[in-house]
This record gives structure tokens, sequence and C-alpha cells, in this order.
């Protein structure tokens, strides 16, 4: 399949920086003569297409095409049809900043979907502070952050870790814990909270290990011999994997090729879903975890209906879907009650108006955007299947809320978010009572 | 250090240097005296560019003394020290700067201060311009000074380096084989040129062109498989039985 | 002395290349500012912006092209100054932050306050100040190239050698920063900047500014770069280039010219780097991927190497269409991109400006060949 | 997959039968009702009466757990009663579990899947194990000794008693003795027993054995001290493997090092073009092998072994092709200007990576192990994965292959004379551009062979070439550039020292300090570790 052939064609080719550099001068005097066409609502899509995050944002993209597809069917929003703005960042980090700014200040779009790295979201954040845009962030993350402009649709880490480590202690009773992850701040975040809950809980500290490696990182026999001893001190041992993409099919190759069974040393991992399982034979690795809010397995008559809609969308009966696609479902649909609410698509107004919009979720419940920018979700566990899927062996019994700061953190178990007046605030400090950390 | 090497410009004496086993020379002494100038000759392989190399502090020898002007020890200085001493070298295949002028060749080449902060600030003088004249004329390549020396033909090109080796204004000349690629008229004016500059510097001269070692009429060593075989008058070495086995084969 | 010298490197060419420089460091922030709107000549701020990266880039080229273009040394880590110079020009803005910080520490930057650290590390000290700052920027790439080139070029590494040794040492400093234990925040780097030297980095008039700055810096570095080149000193390094053995047995020491010129362009890349994150708001360890480093080079060949404007059109043609494939064709820009690298080398085998320059040459071939540059020999 | 399991447990089922007729028997219909209870409730009612089931010590309890273990079992919503579901079209067809009548057909909604975790899947492991410990097939009694072993289940004792018994192989008996002296720790028995146990596995002196003893040296007492007497001996005896493990892990790199750099030793080393498409013809070998199986799969599945031979030679003509290809189209006009080819290339290797991403998409493509290379075996307490052994095979015999075709071969020859002196080839005769293409193709389609390999331990998207580029490149160059024993000595050098280091500095800290290794190791020999000696260098 051709990517091209297929959903981009409905997004307009931005015509933006075609004023060559010593030109801008001259040809900006020709930007006062664009074409007379329908008007749109415009939408931006800020997505690797090339580079390492490619493998994972491309789906994203079309993910958001076949949204607005589906959206302008049903006739659009505030009468308007939808129009998407595909730009490709190439996973490079200043690039996504410069591209941000090009959605926001050349293209004039409503809103931006978009970002997966946190660095790709660090490096947008400015831009959309300055130019007063709207950004939807699809994608689990380390916490630690509640923008005026953001609107974190993916989990938070009481959203996923917390969770699926409640889990292994109380049904697999493991009691020793190796915290593997690639080295950058979403790991160390996590295991930072994790180390502070499991200590919490009682766990000793020589029965946590703790290991960082490099993207992409691709030779894991010693890492995984390494976690194979640590296991064998006689107690329950789990590996809690917040390995990132890329590393993660050799990881696991390697797992199933040392002959760690999940019956042993389960793994539970937080950036591993259908579609990374997807690279992978997963017969060798039945039993193994994830926690996420939406699996594809999910037994909902509306995730049946998205399921059915994205392989026709696609022509591809293969395609998964995954937790950031539900995560981008849901954050769209808020976008566009809170548009209708608002009765306009301008920032300010959308922004107040999103806070307290609850759409469907996939799992067969209700999302909420929350005053603090996170969304209430529910947290399920699976366990990965020979077909590549997941079985939900757990659930939460009620939706979990984001929390942005997190209560296991030195730095920021003062701080909390509320961005509805009077507050207003991103970084409350309930102990100085002060707005600002 | 030896005495025998007392007023001697060039003292070889002993000199080893084997390549992944290959003896490329074999307990080499050559002397050379102040003024003197010299043609070696010798086969393919016999030692002469390793030599060269040795002198010049490209190689450094395995075992042997190589001494300038009776005291200096070439083989602990590299290439710049030993150049800035007084020894320079013309290399077999033509090498001259091919994307500078003719007339930039030469000021490159001719004695100054060589750090890179003399040179950074460096202004052309007239002394300095008049030097450059001088020597575009000797080499005569006056007509071509603005040319880029890649334009110039090989036997110009050999002309400019021997010019660029006279600015250096040495007390010792390498030369390697000067008259290759040369028409025969080039080669006969080489041989002139070359004894003009032996006027007033020492030089040595490797050579295969034996009209063109007959033309510089001087005292001639051959060397085989990295060491001197004969060393003596251009007639008498060619008449020595074991030169003539070396080079017209058993 | 100093003037004389400079003035010494400046033919016609280079000066109506300085002039337009200069007059695109004056004129487009006035049309920024100045121009209302809907201006006709309005240049938007985020023209300027992205105009700024690409002068800033520009910089980095021209470093690129006098080691590369003038000696003959192919660098493929001159990313790793220029990122360098880009963390130095971070810590002062991070510093900068203080209390503004989400978390409100005077002295921590956010991203030790969630990792825990309890205090500043030592190499933190001092970027509070911008004198400082701005010293790290010149030193910290100055004194790296200076050692790394010290021994490698004592050592008479050439050749391909030595571009991958350039190679794995940007690779190494990757990977170290991209540790969170180094205190440099890891992959996600330095962000979330306020000011500089107290204007709001976002303020129109600060990028403005900052751009007329870049545009100045380049042509400051044009104008060292040709006197450098024009020097006897420059014609040593092209001697070192074409034939470096023919150098030595002048008597120039090769290895302390190009230790000069080494050390010259990593100090030019630093402050390139200084330069660019300000605009960009962020530096992170992507900027020492080797394929950054490449890429440099590729501008440079792009442009025309060994034609100091041909290094400066190259970063901003490549970079240019890299902003414009990667808008307009989102989807098949690696296409166009790979494919003007192949068309380049075949068929502009001088690049952009090397061609130009030859044609130009052919045109006036009565003219004294001097203004003829050669092909590269490598 | 599952009809094998389905075979398997019918046949168990037959043979337990048959085997011991006359062991207990419970009524069916008491039986369906403990297993209807496998439905009700959460994970640990489900494993309360999996134990429930086993106590009835009824033959036909295996084969149901069995198929409950494969996730077979569902309950019927209607009367929570539990069948053995087999799916018949969009329906499913119903089974009752213990007498295999039909027992209808339903759609999805009706039923509803009983869920199995790992614990269920350990509790049920552990029970088939105590079960079948009798079996006359001596590969399940093996398994069923191990199983039992990791339950550590002092019921399980006299179950294992009498297994000992009556063992006759001495290998699974010292497993079931093992497996008895882990339970006999679990258990009441007195100190003296225990002891006797911890002596007994301590004898071992396996990891396994350490990892059994290891739950006990905090116990207080003379059981306690003797375990962390035993424990401590182990320990001592390990850290000799653990030095050869470490050894294995840095040459199975340093294999993969090799095929990934041995391509470009051709490419860079002997041409001497600056190949920045080296890591992307790479790639295109396992894009290649992808290819092979998924039509494998889709026409014929029992050719799933034999998918990577096949690919094999794809692979090379594919990624040969292509190379010649590139060499023919763009790389033969910038021969002498080495520097430009990098150039170039770079720009072929964005538009293939482009061009793999367009026709495959940009997600990671599934590539299987082939059953010879999955799992591991060990040698003493070295453990030696398949896939990893295979690779350092494979490496060999391609290098040696290469060898062998540049040092004996006609083509070699002219290779070698063309590289040398490429006039003087020409003027002999040989067809110099002829030679260029077939040397860059053999290049690129070793690369492409490579790829082959390297899509049995890393992923298989359009980015691979880009993880394999550097480290190649600093490989060759390690080695020194035109040397194929350089490469060899270099990959393995860096394999094993990266892998001595990464215990200590950690992953990315070895790197970083593998590369400042790189570097000084340069200053030293500016011409890498198979430096070509003499005046011609610098020719």
């Amino acid at each position: 399949m051709l990517i091209a052939a297929t959903p981009s064609q409905t997004a307009k080719r931005s015509s933006l920086v075609a004023k060559g550099l010593f030109g801008a001068l001259a040809l900006s005097m020709l930007s006062g003569t664009a074409l007379a066409q329908e008007e749109t609502i415009k939408v931006g899509v800020l997505h690797s297409l090339s580079g390492t995050m490619a493998i994972s944002e491309t789906t994203l993209k079309d993910t958001i095409l076949y949204l607005i597809d589906e959206q302008n069917k049903k006739g659009g929003v505030l009468g308007k049809k939808l129009e998407a703005v595909v730009v490709d960042p190439a996973s490079d980090w200043p690039l996504f900043a410069e591209k941000a700014r090009e959605l926001v200040e050349k293209e004039k779009v409503s809103v931006v979907f978009g970002c997966w790295t946190s660095v790709s979201r660090k490096s947008v954040l400015p831009v959309f502070k300055e130019l007063n845009s709207i950004l939807f962030y699809p994608v689990q993350y380390e916490g630690e952050e509640s923008e005026r402009n953001v609107f974190y649709t993916g989990a938070a880490p009481n959203q996923q870790a917390i969770p699926a480590v409640d889990y292994l202690a109380a049904e697999e009773g493991v009691e020793r814990w190796v915290l593997a992850g690639t080295d950058y701040v979403y790991p160390r975040t996590t295991n930072k909270i994790l180390e502070a809950y499991l200590k919490a809980k009682g766990v000793a500290a020589e029965d946590i290990m703790i290991n960082y490696t490099p993207f992409g990182h691709s030779d894991w026999q010693s890492i995984v011999a390494d976690i194979k001893k640590f296991g064998s001190a006689g107690k329950k041992t789990a590996v809690v994997s917040t390995i990132n993409g890329d590393a993660n099919v050799p990881f696991y190759k390697e797992l199933g090729n040392q002959g760690i069974k999940a019956e042993d040393i389960p793994v539970v991992a937080f950036s591993v879903g259908e579609e990374e399982l997807a690279g992978l034979d997963t017969g060798p690795l039945v039993g193994h975890l994830a926690a996420w809010n939406y699996f594809q397995s999910v037994d909902a008559p509306v995730n049946a209906s998205f399921i059915e809609g994205w392989k026709a969308y696609t022509k591809n009966d293969k395609r998964v879907t995954n937790d950031p696609m539900e995560a981008h479902y849901i954050g769209f649909n808020m976008w566009v009650k809170a548009v209708e609410a608002a009765g306009t698509t301008d920032t300010d107004p959308v922004i107040d108006s999103l806070i307290g919009v609850s759409v469907p979720n996939l799992s067969g419940g209700y999302s909420a955007m929350m005053p603090n920018h996170h969304i209430t979700k529910p947290v399920l566990i699976g366990e990965i299947q020979g077909d590549g899927q997941f079985e939900i062996v757990s659930q939460t019994p009620g939706l979990v809320v984001g929390d942005e700061w997190s209560d296991f953190l030195d730095g920021s178990k003062d701080l909390i978010s509320d961005w509805r007046k009077p507050m207003n605030c991103g970084n409350f400090n309930v102990v100085t009572g002060k707005c600002g950390g | 250090m030896t005495d025998k090497a007392e007023g001697t410009l060039l003292y070889l004496d002993g000199v080893n240097k084997t390549f992944d086993g290959f003896r490329a020379i074999n307990n080499l002494s050559l002397v050379l005296a102040p003024g003197e100038m010299r043609a070696i000759i010798g086969p393919n392989g016999a030692g002469k560019t390793t030599m060269m190399d040795i002198i010049t502090g490209k190689t450094k020898p395995d075992t042997g003394d190589v001494l300038f002007e009776g005291s200096t020890d070439l083989t602990r200085l590299d290439e710049a020290k030993i150049a800035n001493l007084g020894i320079g070298r013309k290399f077999q295949k033509p090498t001259v700067f091919e994307s500078h002028t003719v007339e930039d060749n030469i000021a490159l080449a001719l004695k100054a201060r060589r750090g890179p902060w003399a040179t950074l600030f460096h202004r052309t003088g007239k002394a300095e311009q008049d030097r450059i004249d001088e020597l575009l004329t000797t080499t005569r390549l006056i007509d071509k000074r603005r040319f880029l020396a890649a334009r110039l033909s090989h036997g110009q090109k050999q002309w400019l380096e021997i010019g660029m080796l006279l600015a250096q204004e040495p007390r010792l000349l390498l030369v390697d084989e000067p008259a290759a690629g040369m028409t025969d008229a080039e080669t006969a004016e080489t041989a002139i040129l070359l004894k003009e500059i032996a006027r007033t510097q020492s030089v040595v001269v490797v050579e295969h062109d034996m009209t063109f070692v007959r033309d510089l009429g001087v005292k001639v060593t051959v060397l085989h498989e990295g060491s001197v075989l004969a060393e003596g008058t251009l007639d008498a070495v060619s008449s020595n039985p074991k030169v003539v086995e070396v080079y017209l084969g058993r | 002395m100093i003037t004389g010298f400079l003035l010494n490197g400046f033919d016609t060419r280079a000066r109506v290349v300085f002039a337009l420089l200069i007059a695109i460091a004056i004129l487009v922030p006035a049309a920024n500012l100045l121009l209302p709107p809907d201006h006709p000549l309005h240049v938007p701020t985020y023209m300027v912006t992205l105009m700024g990266k690409y002068f800033a880039y520009a910089m980095l080229a021209l470093s690129v092209d006098l080691v590369w273009g003038y000696c003959g040394i192919l660098s493929l880590g001159h990313g790793a100054f220029f990122a360098l110079g880009g963390y130095a020009m971070g810590m002062y803005l991070m510093r900068q932050i203080g209390t503004r910080g989400v978390y409100a520490d005077p002295i921590l930057p956010d991203f030790m306050v969630f990792l825990n650290w309890k205090e500043l590390p030592w190499f933190w000290y001092g970027f509070d100040q911008f004198w400082f700052a701005a010293l790290m920027i010149v030193l910290v790439p100055g004194t790296l190239a200076f050692v790394f080139g010290w021994f490698a070029f004592r050592s008479r590494v050439t050749g391909v050698y030595l571009s991958i040794i350039t190679q794995a040492l940007t690779y190494a400093l990757l990977l170290a920063f991209f540790r969170n234990d180094m205190g440099f925040g890891g992959n996600n780097g330095l962000t979330d900047f306020k000011d500089i030297l107290g204007y709001n980095i976002q303020a129109d008039g600060t990028r403005a500014t900052l751009f007329a700055l870049t545009v100045l810096a380049v042509a400051i570095a044009f104008a060292l770069a040709s006197a450098v080149t024009r020097s006897k000193l420059g014609k040593v390094l092209v001697g070192v280039r074409d034939a470096e053995s023919r150098t030595r047995f002048l008597g120039y020491r090769v290895e302390n010219y190009k230790l000069f010129v080494w050390t010259l362009s990593a100090v030019m890349a630093g402050i390139a780097g200084a330069l660019y994150v300000p605009q960009i708001g962020i530096i992170n360890p992507s900027e020492f991927d080797p394929a950054n480093s490449i890429e440099a080079v590729i501008w440079v060949a792009v442009g025309g190497r060994g034609t100091l404007v041909g290094a400066i059109v190259g970063a901003i043609t490549v970079n240019f269409g890299k902003t414009w494939f990667t808008g307009a064709l989102p989807e098949l820009w690696l296409f166009a991109l790979g494919g003007l690298f192949i068309f380049v080398t075949l068929f502009l085998p001088k690049g952009i400006v090397g061609t130009v320059q030859a044609w130009w040459a052919g045109k006036r071939a009565s003219a004294p060949a001097a203004t003829l540059k050669p092909e590269p020999a490598e | 997959m599952r009809f094998l399991s389905i075979l398997i447990a019918a046949l168990w089922l037959a043979l337990s039968t048959a085997v011991s007729p006359a062991a207990a028997a419970v009524a069916d219909e008491d039986l369906k009702r403990l297993v209807d209870a496998l439905g009700v409730g959460g994970f640990s009612e489900a494993e309360a009466a999996i134990n429930a089931l086993v106590a009835t010590g009824d033959d036909r309890v295996s084969a149901i757990l069995d198929r409950f273990g494969e996730g077979d079992l569902y309950t019927r919503k209607a009367d929570k009663s539990v069948f053995i579901a087999e799916k018949a079209g969009s329906d499913f067809k119903l089974l009752d579990p213990v007498t295999g009548a039909e027992a209808g057909v339903v759609s999805k909604g009706e039923i509803e899947k009983i869920k199995v975790n790992n614990r269920i899947r350990r509790a049920i492991a552990a029970a088939v194990g105590s079960l079948t410990l009798r079996s006359p097939d001596a590969a399940i009694r093996r398994s069923a000794a191990e199983a039992v072993m990791k339950s550590k289940d002092a019921a399980a004792i006299p179950a294992l008693d009498a297994a000992i018994e009556a063992e006759t192989d001495p290998a699974i008996k010292q497993i079931m003795v093992a497996a008895r002296a882990a339970a006999v720790l679990e258990s009441d028995l007195p100190e003296a027993d225990k002891i006797a146990a911890v002596e007994m596995i301590g004898g071992l002196g396996t990891r396994d054995a350490m990892s059994m003893l290891a739950a006990y040296t905090a116990v207080e007492g003379p059981v306690g001290e003797a375990a962390a007497s035993a424990a401590r001996t182990i320990e001592s005896s390990l850290l000799v493997w653990d030095a050869a493990q470490n050894v294995w892990y840095g040459l199975s790199l340093g294999s993969v090092l090799l095929l990934a750099a041995i391509g470009l030793a051709i490419t860079f080393g002997v041409m001497g073009v600056i190949n920045m498409a080296h890591g992307e013809m790479v790639m295109i070998g396992a894009y290649t092998t992808f290819a092979v199986q998924e039509i494998i799969r889709t026409s014929a599945p029992g050719l799933f072994d034999y998918s990577l031979l096949i690919a094999l030679p794809l692979a090379f003509i594919v990624a040969g092709g292509i190379g010649i290809l590139i060499e023919r189209s763009v790389i033969r006009w910038l021969y002498g200007r080495p520097l430009e080819t990098l150039l170039a290339t770079w720009g072929v290797s964005l538009v293939l990576q482009q061009t793999v991403r367009s026709i495959f998409g940009a997600q990671n493509k599934e590539v299987g192990n082939p059953s010879w290379m999955s799992g591991s075996f060990t040698i003493g307490e070295l453990s030696i994965t398949w896939s990893r052994l295979w690779i350092i095979v494979f490496a060999m015999v391609v290098f040696a292959g290469l060898l062998a075709v540049l040092k004996r071969t006609y083509f070699g020859l002219q290779t070698r004379a063309v590289t040398q002196n490429r006039q003087m080839a020409s003027a002999m005769g040989i067809r110099t551009p002829w030679v260029d293409a077939f040397t860059f193709g053999l290049g690129s389609g070793i690369a492409g062979i490579a790829g082959v390999a390297l899509s049995q331990i890393d992923n298989v998207s359009p980015n691979l070439g880009q993880g394999y580029i550097i480290d190649s490149f600093m490989v060759v160059v390690f080695g020194g550039v035109g040397n194929l024993w350089g490469t060899f000595v270099g990959a393995m050098t860096l394999g094993v020292a990266n892998k001595f280091l990464e215990p200590y500095a950690g992953a990315v800290l070895g790197k970083i300090l593998l590369l400042v290794f790189i570097i000084l190791f340069i200053q030293k020999r500016p011409r890498g570790l198979f430096a070509l000696k003499g005046r011609a260098i610098e020719a």
C-alpha cells in the first residue's frame, strides 16, 4: 500500500514557505493573493512521518485523517468542513518547533494533534504558549507538566504504572522488581515514582534493580541475563519495562530466546502495544503484560465499529488499533464537542469549554477532560496472546483521573493544577498557596 | 658523535630499515662533503627513495646514524625541522600546489618564518617580490606566473618544484629523478640548471637517465638492494663488473 | 595590523557578499518590526526565526568549509562543537529562568528538581552570568577541538580515519549528553527558556535582534574566514589540502596549521550553536547526532566546497528545501532531498557556487586564470 | 499450534486412561460440577477450583486443565456452565469438557471466555505436572518434574516419592529428587530432612539450585546456615561461568558487528566508496526475508523452517542487484572522488528508506524465527541461544566465503587488480566497469544476507540500517581499511570489549568508553589495527 495514495490526499499540501529565503521580502507580497476557496476549519497534524519515530507516529497521522474524514461525513463542525494540514517534523526535535510555528502562524490551524516523544512536546511547548493555540498530546508520558495550551489525552504515570504494579503484587505475588527503561525522561520519572511507591509499600531497596539503556539498544544479551540472575534470588520477580518502542523487539526476542517465560518472570510494559507487537512473533511472549487504557481486544460495540471503520479507511485488514489512537479518538471528539459548545474555533473559548467535556471512549465508557487538562480513563492490564493481541486480565473498577503532579516525587507532591477560573494555574503550590511552583 | 662525521655535510653510517620483513636499506653508508654534487643511480627497489625518506625524516631507520653537518642527528627530527635546517627535497613525481598560481607556489617556499601566526599576518614585501621574480626567471616560468600550477606541463612542474627548492635556500638539495618525463631538450636544460645550483649548494640527484647523469659529470654512487654497490666517476662505475651484473642481469 | 589583515582578505566579491549580509541583518528585522502586518513587504516573525536558524546553520557550514574546503580535513563531527556552544548558551538561558520554572526552585532547573537532584552540579556554576556563558561558548568547543586536534594531527591521523574518529567523538558525546546522570537534562535537553539578558526571548523585538546578531555573526565569520583563506596561512592550508607532504618538506609544521584552523573552525561552530539555541528554543543531544554533522558537510558540498559563499548558499538552500518539502510533500520529501544530493554530486560536482563560478570564468576566459578555482583534489 | 496441542491432549488422555485404568474415577456429573467452578469468580477462585479438580485424582483432569491453559474453556452465559468452545465459522461449537460430547453451536455473544493469566498457567502447570509424573512418555515426565520443582509444593512429596521409586531414567530421576528436595524445604518435615535437601540442591551447582537456596539463606537456624554456605559455594563456581558467558555474548555481538560491517569492508574498504547507503542494503535484506516469510505464510506454511534458507540467495540477489544499479547509475561517475560518494550515497540512503517506507509502511514488520533458531540450550552453566549460535556460525561462513571469493577466484583477482591499479588493470584487458559493478554488487549482496541474519534479532523497519551504519564504519576503520582480517578482528575485539564493559559501566557508558578507546587507538595506530606498511602507503 502506498501511504501517499490513501488518506493524505485529503490533506491540503501546504504552500508554506514557497517564498524563497532571499525572495521572502518580495514574495510576501503574493501571500495576499491566496485563492479564494470554500471556507474550512484547519486541523494541524504534527506527527513524524520519517526518521526513528515514524514507526509509531505515522499511524496517528492516519488516525486523525480518518477521524476528520468521519467528521466531515457527518457534516463537519459548525457547518464547515475540516481540513487536515499534514507536515513531517521528521523525528527532528527542533524541526517540531519550526513546524508547529508553521502550522499555527502560517497555516492558521485551529488545533494541532501531534507529538509522541516528550522532547518533541517540550520543543513545541513554547510555540503553543507564545502563539496561544491548542495541542492535543496523545501519548502516555511522565507527567510533571500541565500547560494551558496542551491537553494530555495519554496516560499519566498513575493511569498506567501504578495500577500495573498493584496488579503484579496482588495477583502474581511479585516481591522483587526490575525497573528497566530507555534512558530518557519518561522512564526516569516513571521509575522514580515507582521506586518511591514500592518503597512506601515496604519493598526493600535490594529488591529493586534499575537499568537504563540507550535508544534503539539492540544487544540485550547481558541485560536479559542479568534479569535472569536477579530473578533467581528466590523471590517472585517481575520486570517493569519502560523500554521505548524500537528497542522492544530485540528485547522481547532475547527474552524468548533465553527462555524467560511469563510464568517465571513476567514483564509488564508501558510502551508496548498492538502496533509494536505487530513486528514480533508473539508465540514465546504469551503471558507478558502491558498496561494501557485501551486494547484492541476491548469488547465494546463502539470499539468494534471503530476498528471496522479504521480497517475500511486504511483498506488494510491487518491494521491494528492501539492506545494512543484511542487517545486521539477521545481528544478529537472532545475538541469537536468543545468547538460546538463554544460556537467558535477561537483558542480561548475552546480551551475554556474543553474542561468538563465528556465523550465516549472506546472501552465502552466515557472519558472527561478534567481541570488539569488530563482526562479520566480506565486502566486495563492485558496479557500478550499468541495472535499479537492482548487479553485483558484486570481492569480498574472505576475511571482514574490523570495525576499530572505525582504524589511520589518530592518536587511535585505539593503541586496541583486547575485551569478554571479563578485559579487558572498549572502549578499551584498548596503549601505556599501560590501559583508558580 | 663520531669524528668520522666531522667536516661532512651529510653522513650516513650503518643504516638499516625493514618493511614487513623486506630489507629496504641494508647497512647503508654514504658521505657527502659540503658543496659536493652527487648522483645516485640504481635499479628499481635499490632503496633510493627510502634513503631520501630517511634523510628527510619521513621514515625513521631501524638502526644507524644519519648526521647533518657532522653533528645534527636527523633521525630525531621530523620533516619540518629537517626542512628548516636547510635540506630541500624534490619528489620523484612532481609535487606542486596545483590549485595555487606559479607565483604563489614560489612564495610559499620562500625562506621565511614558518609558524601559523607569522603566515597569518604575513604581507609580501618588495624584497620578497624581487626574489620571486628572480627565481621565476631562473626556472623560465616568469611569463606563466599567474597560471595555476595545474595548467603547467609535466616538465614545467618539475622546474617549478626545483624553483621552490631554491626558494627555500637550502644547503642540501635532494632531487629525485628530475628528468623523468622530460623531452631531451628539457633534460639538457635541467642538467645545466642543476650544475648552476651546485655551485652554491650541495646536491644529491637520484636518476635513471644515464645521459643526464653523464651531463652532470659528478661522482656517482650505485645503490643495490639497500646498500652501496660502487662509488666513483660514471665511467669507473659503469665498467665495474658488479654494477654491470646488476644492471644487465646475469 | 588586524584591520589590515581583514581588509586584505576582501576582494570585490567578498565585499558584495559582506554588504549583502549586513543589508539582510538590517532590512529583515526592520521589515518585521516597523512595517504593519498587512504591508506587502512585512516579514512575519516565524519567517524571521526560520531564517535565523538557516543563518546559524550557514555559520556552521562556514566552519566546516574552512577545515574541509581549505584544509582537506573532512570532519564528520562538527555538530559536536555546534552543540557544545548551544549547550553553553542553553545553560545560561536555563539559569535565567530562575523561580519561573514549574517548581519555582531558585537554583535548580526543572529537570533536576523532578529527578531529585539536591544541588547544582559544579559545572553549572557561573552560567547565571552571561559573560561566563559567552566565554564558555568559545572555550568549551575551542578546548575540545584543541585537545582532540593536538593528538590527532600530531599522530598524523588523516583522511577517512580522521573523519571516522570525529564521528566517534560526536557519537560519544551524543551518548554522554543523553545520559540523565550527566546533568544536562538527558534526551529532553534544555528548554522552556524565558529571557536572554533580561529581554523576553519570545518577544518580536528579541527575535529580530537575535536574527540580526546571527546574520552579523555570519558576516563577521565570513570576513574572518575570507581574510584567513586569503592570507599566506590560507595558502599554506590549501597546500596542505593538495599536497600535504610537499608542505611538510617545505618546512611547514602541518599539524600546527591544521590545529589552528581546526580550533578556529570549532569556535566558529560553537558560536553558531549559541546563536541557534535561543531562536529555536531547545537544545538536546540529537544535535550531536552524527547524521547532523554529515548533513552539515552536505550543505557545503551542495553550495560548493572551497568557496565560502558556497557554504552559506548551500546551508540556506538545503535547509530551505527541507522546510519547504516537509510541509509541501510530507510523505515524499526524502525522495526530493535525497534526489537533490544525488543530482548535485553527479551534475554539479563543484556545488552551486562553484559551478556558477566556473561558468563565469568560462565566459571570461581571457581573464587572469587566478580566479579559477580548481576542483578539490580529493 | 492449537491443533497440535489438541492432538497431544487427546493422546495424553488416551494414554493415561490406558495405562492406569484403575485410577480413581469420579462420576461425570461431579467432575462437570468441579469444572463449572472454574468459571466462577476471579483468578483466586479459579486456582482453588483447579486444586479441587486435581484432588479428585481423575485421569481426565489433566486434559481438561490443558485445554483451560490453552484458553479454550468458555462459560455459557445462560446457565454458567463451562464448555470447551471451538471456532466454527463465526460461531462456536461447544463440547462437554468431561465427556467430549457436542453441546450445540452458539454465537459469540452467548458465551464468555474464562480468563487465564500467568498465575493460572502456573497453577495448571504444577497441577498437570503432579498428575503426569508417571506418564510413560519420558519427555512428559521430565517437564512434569520440572513443573513440580518450580511449584515447590509440599503436597507433591508423596507423588514424587512414588515417581522416584518408579523412575528408570537417571536424568529425570535427578530432577525429581531435586524437585522433592525443593518441596521438602517448604514442608513441615524435620530439620535434618531439610538440611539433607539443602545439601542435595547445593550439590547441583547450577543457577537454578542457587535460586532455590536463595530463599532460605536468611532463615534462622542450621537450615539457613547450610543454605547460605551452599549458596556461597555455588556462587564462586558460577563466577567462572559468568566470565565464559560474557565471552560468548561478546563473540555473538562481534559476529553481529562483523555481519553488519563485512559488506562495507568491500564497498568502503576495498573500493573506497564511503557508502552511507550500506545500512539500507542490510535493511533490504531484512525486508526480503519478510517478504519471503509472508509468501510462505500464506501459500506454503510447511516451508516456514526453510524460509531463511530461501531468503538468503534472494536477499543476496535483491540487495546485490540494487547495489549494481546504484553503482551503474551513480557511483561509477565518482571514482577518484571518494568524499563525493559520501554525499551521493547519503542521498541514495534517504531515497531507499523512503521507498521501503512507502511500499511496506513505517511500522515494524514481523519476521519469525524458524524453529531451529528458537530457544536455547545450556552447556554447563553457559546458556546459549540457538539464534545467536547460528548467527556466529553464519558470520564465520560468510567471512570465509568472502575471503575465498577474493583470494581464490578469478573475479577476486580482477577485483584486487582493479582496486590497486585501475589503469594497469584496464590496460591488461580487464573490463574495469564490470568489475566495479560486480564488486559493489558483491558488497551490497553480502550486506543483504547480513540483513537476513539481523532480521532474526532486531526490528525490521525502515530505520534498521541507520542503527548499524556508524558501528560498521567504526569496525572497518578500527580494523584497518582494506583488510578483511582487520574487519574480522576489529568486530570481535569491539564485541567482546563491549560485553566486558557493560556489566561494570552500563550499556551507555560502556559504549562511550569504547568510542573513546577507538579514538585513542587511532592516535596510536593511525591506520587501524591491520595497517598496510611500507612506503606505498602514502603514494
